[in-house]
This record gives structure tokens, sequence and C-alpha cells, in this order.
């Protein structure tokens, strides 16, 4: 079971819960299931432009196929910009 | 654009008198920035430098005699003129980099007449003298004369400067520049402080001449602070008295380089940092 | 308008070309001249990028009306080398990791140069100054100045060998 | 100086060759995007907007076009609008305006013409009507209800509820953790400030240039200075409307970057004035068009306030953050959100951040983008915290340091960090273990900075003679191909200067993501390694075949292959790339990439300064700068890259800033008045390389591009305060700021 972390902002759309257990192979199929419990959640991280995960510490600018290890801590972050 | 290099001053006054849209330099170092910034074009470009007389540095029978057309770097490699007049030579140093000081030259640094300009304040407690060439012949004219405003100068259509005329400082003179700058090199001063002293036997000071830039639409004569200074020593609370005094003659205007209470304040500063450094060299015998 | 025609020489050359009056050296050197060292960084001779030696003299080429150039000798970055062999200044350079980007590195080391012929034995200050005119925004200067104080010690020593 | 965690010995890792591109560089003949000539080629420019705001009410380009020598006139009508939705829509309404200007320097008509003069006279011949509107410059002006609006469709996202009036605020990021009011209430000490930054631009000494040849076939050909050239095709693509197949992009020699150079500005202008042309077309930038109209890093207003017990944990932190954007909303107020704290452990904290537009240039990445803001709030009340419980700041910063496994503010837990390292060696050296001189001030301060990943590729073939060509996709713009080929000599072996290293252009290498986020020796030689792993595997086979015997039995070491049963004489690699036509053919590998396990970067700093209390004059007396590179693959570069990140930082805190009159137009453009630092500004920057080599990477690669730049404004602001006891909030320290700090006797 991956962990998956809310910001404050994502919190909004899961009803204030920070953390949840998601059983997931991919980030597609986590992205599904976190739909599924809370509708809107996606367009809401389009919108605030958290396309990024972070997945053990690791941030993936463009995810959807990215498996996740069991286990996983997974974030829904902003994709970074460097100079 | 044309673009001429007379080797003679009638070349250049006849040139200067058919066509009021010639303009004479020596560096280009503010034309060409001016016209890159789209300022228009001259007709045509004077240059200066292939006269002799106005690239010359020169003592003749106790004066300097500078051509308004000599780089400043032939200013700061002469050493009798840096013994002489080190404050005026160290401004010369002080303008831009070392590439910009085998181009600029007082004149342009005079005639561009920025109140920022750097060597104006050493020429005038210098009392330097300006030989003006113009349709009407030439002229000498003191330098704190020219400039009028930013940008201005009382130099008539068709007049330039060919050289400057400074009598060797007395035995126990010297003169001193300080400027503020945020680097160490490569600005505009926001406040820049020339001072000439004498002294007398006793360590008094027996005359002195302030003057200050970019604290006013031109350089600013102090002669308050002159006053305080002469006939007494160079005191702690003598040199308050000349800081409050340039503070007090400085009018200065708020703009991207400085506040107007910034440039008062320091405008004192480096006046009595100045005064100090010419009362220094001049104690020990000045430049003579 | 017609166009100026200057006659000088370049890197040891005798070279003749024809300006606008108005145009710089610097856009001499590099449109009719085809010599590309020489670099634009700012052209108001803030950035010195331009450098070069005329009449041994160092200054901004970009501040240098074309016309100007008639009948002076002129050296650029691409005349500093002895043939093959590398100028002590760009060996330095090399080897001392004083470029990054390398688009500044032109005219500090002309500058450079113009520094070394007139004081063999420069302090780390005086080096510092005298490259007041050149900016580089890579390095923090560091290594530049390291390696210029490395040519003049290199340049003593093939003096004194 | 170097001071390294275990890992392996290398070889050539870790030495310091002469760099493979530096001999054209020292003697003139490095080319770069302005010094490309092709025939017939016409002359660029660019006519810019007068006004900070104005409605385009016309635009006649009747006389310009009619101009001697005038071959083409384009406007931002020439140029498809793309939807609302598509993230390229705000670049290319910057690159052309449309509808309206949207700051000064806002391009509005370009034309093409035979010489630069006439380029420049015929576009000031176009003739532009505005409707000139009322603009904003101030970030917390443009924040308020019945600013002028840059945008009508600006809906503020991440507020509690909707809102249904546009406004400048383009977002509102927050990070929350722990009970923010309990933690300042167990707090003995607490610190707060409102800090200030103006943008500052990258002032890389190469300004923008370009030149594009497009065909009658429909293909165009560009060759230009940017960061990333697969960038430069998708963008000019996504302006022109085309495919990408029909542009190939051939990156010139790059004059400076630092995260400006990551978007474009010219490109599809000079490829459309090409086609309409039919001739060659060079664009190149005056810096005066650099500061006006490209990339600078955001103005910034932050507030934090920071609780701690009495022995120096930090209990608690709270943060509000605004940076402007420029015209466009950017990802800036995010990413200085992330950092803010990033260097400590906070258990308690609410961060806020607002993203706003106003009337200046568009924002654009510049090193360790949006953190330095950050840390000169952060790391200026940390110094005050240590003040006040008269403890040392470095030992403070330990106590407080996280380390692997703690939570970072962001979110994700932290991999394998060199934080403490770098305090530590800070604390250890020479420069902190002697007191300043008398009269000197002393300031600390630390920075974070994540690395990025991203995609990259690499090709690596063998030549005949035994020596390697290694081709990247990544722009190299600070010695990246030197480490490139360290690491691929590392890999096979051989010589370093028998590896050739090139950036090919975006038909000869695979896809490649921009230099920046300090990727490009940690993600591109990822790649280099891996196709050299891949070579080896073949250069085992062909030494198989060559020995006729099993690849089992052929080991690859020290640039040869030997015969595990000692039946044959070692064969170096230029013995089987000579017989490679008759064991198979040429040797040549590629990998390509999504580069995981970025490292996140660190540097901690400490300064002397001495300060003229009569002026305001601030020397930056001694520098030394610890960051932690995991490894250093070329030490040169390594220190190269610290020194010139602490300088750009000391030329931030110091002196630079965008200056704009009351209408908006920028009042120094010109490096005159932009003042970035001089070499006699500057003391010897002194370096300690920390190396806690990052595990995901094959030679422990961290990036090392960006961090150095994110200390130098605390560690200037707290060496000013010990110097004079005066708190500067405000950037740039200049000499009238710190005089008026120092008048007004503003101890903290």
């Amino acid at each position: 079971m991956a962990q998956v972390h809310f910001s404050s902002n994502q919190r909004r759309l899961t009803g204030g819960v920070a953390e949840i257990e998601i059983e997931a192979a991919t980030v597609r199929e986590l992205m599904r299931k976190l739909e599924e419990m809370y509708p809107g959640i996606r367009a809401h991280l389009d919108q605030t432009s958290a396309t990024a995960v972070a997945i053990d510490g690791d941030i993936i600018p463009d995810p959807m196929y990215e498996p996740v290890p069991p286990d996983a801590e997974v974030h829904l972050i902003t994709p970074l910009a460097g100079g | 654009m044309r673009y001429v290099a007379p080797a003679s001053v009638a070349e250049v006054v006849a040139l200067l008198a058919g066509d009021p849209e010639a303009r004479v330099f020596a560096g280009a170092t503010d034309l060409v920035p001016q016209m890159r910034a789209g300022r228009p074009e001259p007709s045509v470009a004077i240059d200066l430098k292939k006269i002799p007389r106005l690239t010359g540095v020169s003592l003749t029978d106790g004066t300097w005699r500078i051509g308004a057309a000599a780089p400043t770097a032939d200013l700061t490699g002469n050493a009798a003129l840096a013994a002489d007049l080190p404050g005026l030579v160290y401004a010369g140093g002080l303008i831009g980099s070392d590439q910009i000081q085998n181009r600029a030259t007082l004149g342009g640094n005079l005639c561009n007449a920025s109140p920022a300009a750097d060597s104006v304040p050493s020429l005038v407690v210098n009392d330097a003298q300006a030989v003006v060439a113009g349709p009407g012949g030439e002229l000498t004219v003191r330098v704190i004369d020219i400039p009028s405003g930013p940008g201005r100068t009382s130099l008539q259509p068709g007049e330039f400067v060919v050289e400057f005329l400074i009598d060797r400082p007395l035995p126990s003179t010297s003169d001193a520049y300080l400027r503020l700058i945020p680097r160490t090199e490569m600005d505009i001063a926001i406040v820049g402080a020339a001072a000439r002293v004498s002294l007398d036997g006793d360590g008094n000071c027996s005359s002195a001449a302030i003057a200050l830039a970019a604290v006013a639409p031109t350089v600013v004569l102090v002669p308050a602070a002159a006053e305080a200074l002469v006939g007494g020593p160079i005191s702690d609370d003598v040199l308050a008295t000349v800081a409050a005094a340039c503070a007090e003659a400085a009018d200065p205007i708020d703009d991207k380089r400085g506040t107007v209470a910034y440039r008062r304040q320091v405008a004192g500063v480096l006046a009595k940092r100045a005064v100090l450094e010419a009362a220094g060299r001049a104690g020990n015998g000045g430049g003579r | 308008m017609s166009r100026t025609h200057v006659s000088c020489n370049i890197n040891g050359d005798d070279v003749e070309f024809l300006c606008d009056a108005g145009e710089s050296l610097l856009d001499a050197l590099r449109d009719e001249m085809r010599l590309m060292g020489a670099k634009e960084g700012c052209g108001t001779g803030d950035c010195g990028a331009c450098s070069i030696l005329m009449d041994g003299r160092l200054q901004c080429s970009c501040l240098i009306f074309a016309p100007e150039a008639d009948g002076a000798a002129i050296v650029t970055v691409e005349g500093i080398a002895d043939g093959d062999h590398l100028h002590p200044l760009q060996q330095c350079f090399l080897e001392g990791a004083a470029l990054q980007c390398g688009v500044c590195t032109p005219g500090f080391l002309v500058a450079a140069k113009a520094l070394l012929d007139r004081n063999p034995d420069p302090t780390e200050t005086e080096v510092r100054y005298a490259l007041a005119g050149n900016l580089c925004r890579c390095t923090g200067y560091d290594k530049i100045i390291r390696s210029v104080l490395a040519a003049a010690d290199r340049m003593k020593e093939e003096v004194a060998g | 100086m170097t001071i390294t965690e275990q890992r392996p010995s290398y070889r050539y890792v870790g030495t310091r060759p002469v760099r493979h591109d530096g001999l054209d560089k020292v003697v003139g003949k490095a080319r770069y995007a302005a010094d490309l000539v092709l025939p017939g080629m016409l002359y660029g420019h660019i006519l810019r907007s007068p006004h900070a705001h104005a409605r385009i009410v016309d635009i006649d380009t009747s006389v310009a076009e009619a101009m001697p020598g005038v071959r083409a006139v384009i406007t931002g009508a020439d140029f498809p609008d793309l939807p609302a939705d598509d993230p390229e829509r705000n670049m290319t309404r910057n690159l052309m305006a449309r509808d309206k200007v949207l700051y000064e320097g806002h391009a509005v008509a370009a034309v093409a013409a035979a010489t630069r003069r006439q380029a420049r006279d015929a576009a000031e011949a176009i003739e532009v009507t505005y409707e000139v509107l009322p603009h904003t410059l101030d970030i917390l002006e443009a924040m308020e209800p019945g600013a002028p609006l840059l945008h009508d469709d600006i809906l503020t996202t991440g507020l509690d509820s909707e809102p249904s009036e546009p406004s400048n605020v383009a977002n509102r990021t927050c990070y929350e953790r722990g009970d923010i009011e309990q933690g300042f209430a167990s707090a003995d000490v607490v610190v707060e400030g409102e800090f200030l930054t103006k943008p500052i631009h990258q002032g890389y000494i190469e300004p923008h240039a370009c030149v594009a040849d497009t065909g009658q076939d429909g293909k165009t050909v560009i060759w230009c200075s940017s960061q990333g050239h697969f960038r430069v095709r998708s963008q000019t693509a996504a302006m022109l409307g085309w495919d990408t197949s029909r542009i190939k992009v051939i990156p010139a020699e790059i004059g400076g970057g630092f995260g400006g150079k990551t978007t474009i500005y010219l490109e599809p202008l000079a490829v459309e004035l090409s086609a309409r042309a039919g001739r060659p077309v060079k664009m190149v930038m005056s810096r005066d068009e650099v500061f006006r109209a490209t990339g600078p890093t955001p103005g910034s207003v932050i507030r934090v306030k920071l609780g701690a017990t009495g022995d120096g944990r930090i209990t608690a932190a709270k943060a509000w953050l605004a940076y402007e954007s420029g015209a466009f909303p950017g990802v800036w107020a995010m990413l200085g959100c992330m950092c803010v704290v990033s260097p400590y452990n906070v258990e308690n904290f609410l961060i806020e951040g607002f993203e706003v537009v106003v009337n200046k240039p568009v924002n654009a990445a510049y090193r360790a983008p949006s953190a330095p803001m950050a840390a000169f709030a952060t790391d200026t009340l940390v110094d005050e915290i240590a003040r006040r419980l008269d403890m040392d700041p470095i030992d403070l910063r330990l106590l407080n340091c996280p380390s692997a496994g703690d939570q970072a503010p962001y979110g994700p837990k932290w991999p394998l960090i060199g934080l403490r390292e770098c305090l530590e060696a800070i604390r250890d050296s020479e420069h902190y273990r002697s007191a300043p001189a008398a009269g000197h001030g002393r300031g600390v301060a630390s920075g974070f900075w994540f690395n990025i990943g991203e995609a990259s590729s690499a090709t690596v073939n063998l030549n005949e003679n035994g020596t390697a060509t290694v081709v990247t996709g990544s722009p190299d713009i600070g010695g990246s191909r030197a480490s490139m080929a360290l690491m691929a000599a590392e890999e096979l072996g051989i010589d370093v200067h028998a590896i050739q290293p090139v950036v090919g252009d975006t038909e000869v290498v695979g896809f490649t993501d921009v230099t920046e986020g300090s990727r490009a020796t940690f993600a591109t030689g990822m790649a280099v390694v891996e196709a050299c792993r891949d070579l080896k595997g073949q250069l085992r086979g062909r030494a198989a075949r060559m020995w006729d015997c099993d690849v089992e039995d052929v080991e690859w070491a020290d640039g040869r292959a030997t015969h595990s049963g000692g039946e044959h004489e070692p064969l170096a690699l230029a013995d089987i790339t000579a017989e490679a036509g008759r064991t198979g053919g040429p040797l040549g590998a590629t990998a390509s990439l999504n580069a995981r396990g970025a490292g996140p970067a660190f540097s901690v700093q400490v300064t002397d300064v001495s300060v003229d209390d009569e002026t305001g004059r601030v020397t930056v007396e001694r520098y030394t700068t610890a960051q932690d590179a995991g490894t250093a693959i070329h030490p040169d570069y390594v220190e190269g890259q610290m020194q010139g990140g602490v300088v750009q930082g000391i030329g931030w805190a110091l002196n630079e800033e965008y200056i704009h009159d009351a209408d908006g137009v920028m009042e120094n453009p010109g490096f005159l008045d932009y003042r970035i630092p001089v070499a006699s500004d500057l003391p010897m920057i002194e370096t300690i390389i920390v190396e806690v080599p990052n595990p995901n990477h094959p030679y422990g690669v961290r990036g090392v591009g960006e961090v150095g730049i994110v200390p130098p404004l605390p560690a200037l602001a707290n060496a000013i305060h010990d110097a004079t006891d005066a708190r500067i909030r405000e950037l740039p320290m200049s000499p009238p700021r710190v005089l008026a700090a120092i008048n007004s006797g503003n101890g903290a």
C-alpha cells in the first residue's frame, strides 16, 4: 500500500484527510483511484500545477506511467524549474 | 554621418561654422552610448585626436597645458603632472575602465556636462582655464563657467574646447578628489568632492577651495567650506563645519543612483576626507 | 551615402575595408573582416568583451568609429598567439579553468595582455583593477585573476630562463 | 579543498584536465550564435512597446515595408493564436504581443532588412497606435482589489473558495504541518520580519542571438544560443503552429545562461521573417533589449516568523511569500514556498505563497529560482535567533539540521543529503576558526536547492583509432563537456583527451531536456555512462570473436580486454576498434533515459565584510563557500560554479536591481547602472567541495550549478549587521540603503 500525502491545498478536496493508503501499481492507477474517492481532485491538481509526484522523495515531473513501489511515500507536487 | 579628422584647430572651426549639426568628439565614450540610446547622429563627427595641440600634455612657464582630447590615461601616466595635481590626475584615473581611460578626455568630461563628471571638480578647485576656439577666434574661460546644466554648456554654436591651462600649485599646496560609487569601478559618481588646500609654515590653512559633483545641476564651488578652513589648523571642528557647509551647499535630486538625503550627507563626508587628504600632501610639501 | 575606405594593420596583416562612417570598429572587424573574436556584450563600453589594442592602447572597439582605425595597428584576440604557440595568458587561462562560457574570454585576454605588457609583475589588486572594465558573469573572477598572475610568473620565468 | 565521504577512487573522475572546447575559446574561434554569417543573410530588428500597459489599437507597417532593403515585416497577427489552455500560449504572447502590450519592451513587430541599420530604421517607422492603460508595478499594490488588471482571465487558484472576479494573483500555494499555534507557544524566542527584493537579471554577457534559414521546402534550420535546443524546437514549433520535424536546431556555443536561456525570445520571429523573405535572417539583441525584454528573476515580498526554544531548537515557522512573475504567471511562489525553511527541521509550519503578475518583463528561471529571496528572509531571522540566544550560528543550524529520512517541508522524506557536512566544513574551516579582522563583520548562511533529473540522451561512438566521440544533447554552459569526457574516460579506460565531447543538434542526438536545474552532469552524464557500459559489453564480445572464445571469458578493465584464462595477450581498446570492421562493424551505443534520483544540494557560506559607516559602502573582505557536489567530476569547474554562484549572489545582495520609473519604463537597462560585480569588488572566493555521493548516480554526482547563489543574500545581511548593528531587510544593500539603516540605528 502506498501512502499518499495531501498538501493543505489538496485537503480541501479530500475533506481534510491528510494521508491515505492506496494500492496502486502505477501513478495512473493511483490517480484513477484518487479521482474515484475524491471527484474533482485531478482537475484541481492540474489547476494548481501539482502535476508532478514525489515517490519516496524523488520528484518525477511527468509521472503517469511511473511504477509505485509497495509502501512508497507519495506526494502530489509542483514540477520543478531550474536555472 | 560623415567622419572627418582635421589636422588643425582652424579646420575644426570652419567645419563647425558651416554645419550646425556637426559635432566634435575625442573618445566618443558618451557620444556612442547616446547614439545607441536613440539620440540623432551628428551630420559630421569631427575627430579631434589628430590635432597635436589637442592631445598634448606639457608644462611651460609654470602652467600645465592639457589638450582637451588627451586621453586621461596620458594624465595618469604623467608622473610630473601627478606630482603637481594628484587630485586631478586621480580623478582622471577614475573615469571608467582602462579601456575607457585610453579614450576619455577632460574636454569630453567637461563638455558632456554631466553633473557627475569626475574631473570637473578638480579642474574647478585648481581654477583651471579652458581655451575655447570658435568663429571669433580663441578666448580663455574659467572652467566653472562652462557647465550650465545637465547636458548643457555655455559654449556658443561653433565653439569647442582646445585645451586646459592650470597654473602649477604653490609650495605646500595639494589637491584631492574622492567620489562615492557603489562598486569599486565602472560607476557614475553618486557624489564627488574635490579639495585644494595650501598650508603655511605653521600648518595653518592659508587657502582652500572645495567643489562638489553630482549634487546639483552643475559642479558646485563651496566658498563657505573654504572660508571655514582658511586661517587656522585643520581641526575636527573645522572639518565638521566643512562637512556641514558642503551638505548645505548641495542641492541634489533623488534618482536611480542616490537620494537627496544620501547625497547631502555624503557630500560632507567626502569633502572632509578630501580636505584631509589634500592637506596631508600639502603638509609634505605638496607636489614641489 | 558612399562608404569610407579604411587601411590599417590587423594582427600584422595590412588590410583594407569599406565601412559606414557611423559604424563601430567592432562591427567592421566582425562584418567586414570576419574576425569574430571580439564580442559585443553591451555596445556602450561597459563590459569589455570587445576589447582590442589600437596602436598599443587597450580600448573597447564598440566605442571606436571604424574610420578612426585608418592608419592604425590593431591587435585582436586572434592576434595574440605566436602562430600555433599560445600566449602564456592563453595557456594559463586553459590550465587555470579561467573560462566557463568563454564569451568574455577574448576581451579578458586582450586586457590582461595590455596589463602585462605595461606591468610584468602586477599584484592581485592591480590585476583586479586593470580588469575591472571586463565583465564576467560565470566565474566570479577568481580563476581569471589567478590565471593572469600565473601567466605573469611564467612570462618572468621565460625572460629569466 | 575537498572533503570527501567514503567513495571509490577513480583514475579520471576528479582530475582537472584542460577542457576540450577551451582552445577555440582562448584563440577567438569558438562560434557563438551572433558569429554566424550566411550568404544573403538579412538582419532582423524588433519594435518594442514604449508603454508598460496599453491596448494595441492599430499597427501600420506600410511605410516600413516600402523602405530600402526591407524584405519582411511581421506582427502578432502573423502567428496563430493559441487556445487559452495551451501551455505555450503565454510564451507566444510574450514573444509578440497580441491585443495588448504588458510591459515596456514587449515586442510588437519585427522587420528583416539587408542591413542592421535598415532593419532598425524600418522598425522605427512602423506606426503603432496605442490606448495607454493604467499599469501596476508593485507586488502588494497589484494584489489589491481594484488594481489595474493585466489579464481578464486570471482566477486565483488554491484559495479556500473559488474567486468570481479576475485578479493579478495567479495562485495561492500552501504548505502546512503540525500545530503552528502550539509551536509558537512552546518557543522562548520569536523573531519576525518583512523582506523585500527587486527583480534581478541573469546578466549573461552574450545577448540572445539566432540565425534562421527557412527553405522553400517548408523546413527551417536555426542556429542559436540556448540552454536547450530541443526546447527551442518545441517552443518555436508551438508559436509557428508547425510540426517539430520541420525544424532543425543547431546549438551554437552559449555565452552564459544561468536559467535565462531556458526559454526563447527570437527564434520563431527569425523563422517567420526568413520564410517571408526567402533569405536567412540573423537576430541579435542589444543589451538594452536583454534587460527590458528577457528574463529577470522575480522581485518579492516575504514575511517570515520563527520561534525557537531557549536551547535553539526551531519550533515553528510561519511564512507569507509573494513573488512577482512579470506579465505572465510563473511557478516562482510555489518554488519559494518549497525552499523557505528547507535547511531546517521544523515540526510546525504554515507557508503560504502568492504568484502575482505585474507590468514588467516576464520572469525566467535564474539559478535556484526563488530560493535566494526565501533564504534571505529565513536565514536572516535564524541569525537573529542565534544572537538572541547567544549561540554560534553554525551550532544553531547543526541543531536544526535535517538529514536522510527527515520529512522535508515540501513533503517527501529527505534522501541522503550533505547539509550537515557543509555546516561542519565551514565550522572547521580556517576562515571560521580565525576571528574576523578588527572592524569587520561576519555572516553565515545556508542554502538549499532541489536539483533535477529529466530526459537526456547520449551517443558514444568508438573511432577506428581507439578514440571516442561522445555526443549529447546538453548545451555546455559551464564546462559540462569536460565532465562528460571524464566519465566516459573512466568507463572506457582511455585517456580523457582521446574522447571528443560534442553537443549534437536536434537531428543527431536523442531528445534531451534543457540544461537547467543543475542537471547536465547528473542526468546527461548518466546517459553517457550507460552508453559506455553498453559499449564495454560490445567490446568484450568483439574481443571474444578476435580470440575465438566465450564472451564470459573476457573481462574489461582499465581500458583493455583480458582473457580470464590468460591464454591471450590483453587487447587495448584501440586493438579492438582497429578490427571492428571485421568483427561485426563499427562500435557505437546510445542511451536515452529519464534520470531519477537527483540529489538535493546544500551550500553553507561565511563572509567577512567591512562597512564604511559614514557612506554605507560595503566591502566584501573574505568569502568561503562549502557545497555538497556529491562527487566533483571536474573540480575546477565545480569550484567555478561555486564561485560564480557566490559572486552573482553578492551582486544581488549589494547592488543589482531593476529600477522602473513611475511610468513603468526601466531606468537602468545597461551594465553602467545595472551593477554586476567587477573584478576589483571582490576577494578570492575560497571553496570547500564537500562530497557526499549521490547513491542514485553511477559516480555520485549531485548538480552543482545553482545552490551557490542562495546563501550570499542572508550571509551578507548578517555580516553587515555584525559590523554595524543595522538589520537590513531590503535588497540591494547599496550604500544609500546601508547608510540610512546606520543613521536610523535600527539594530534588531
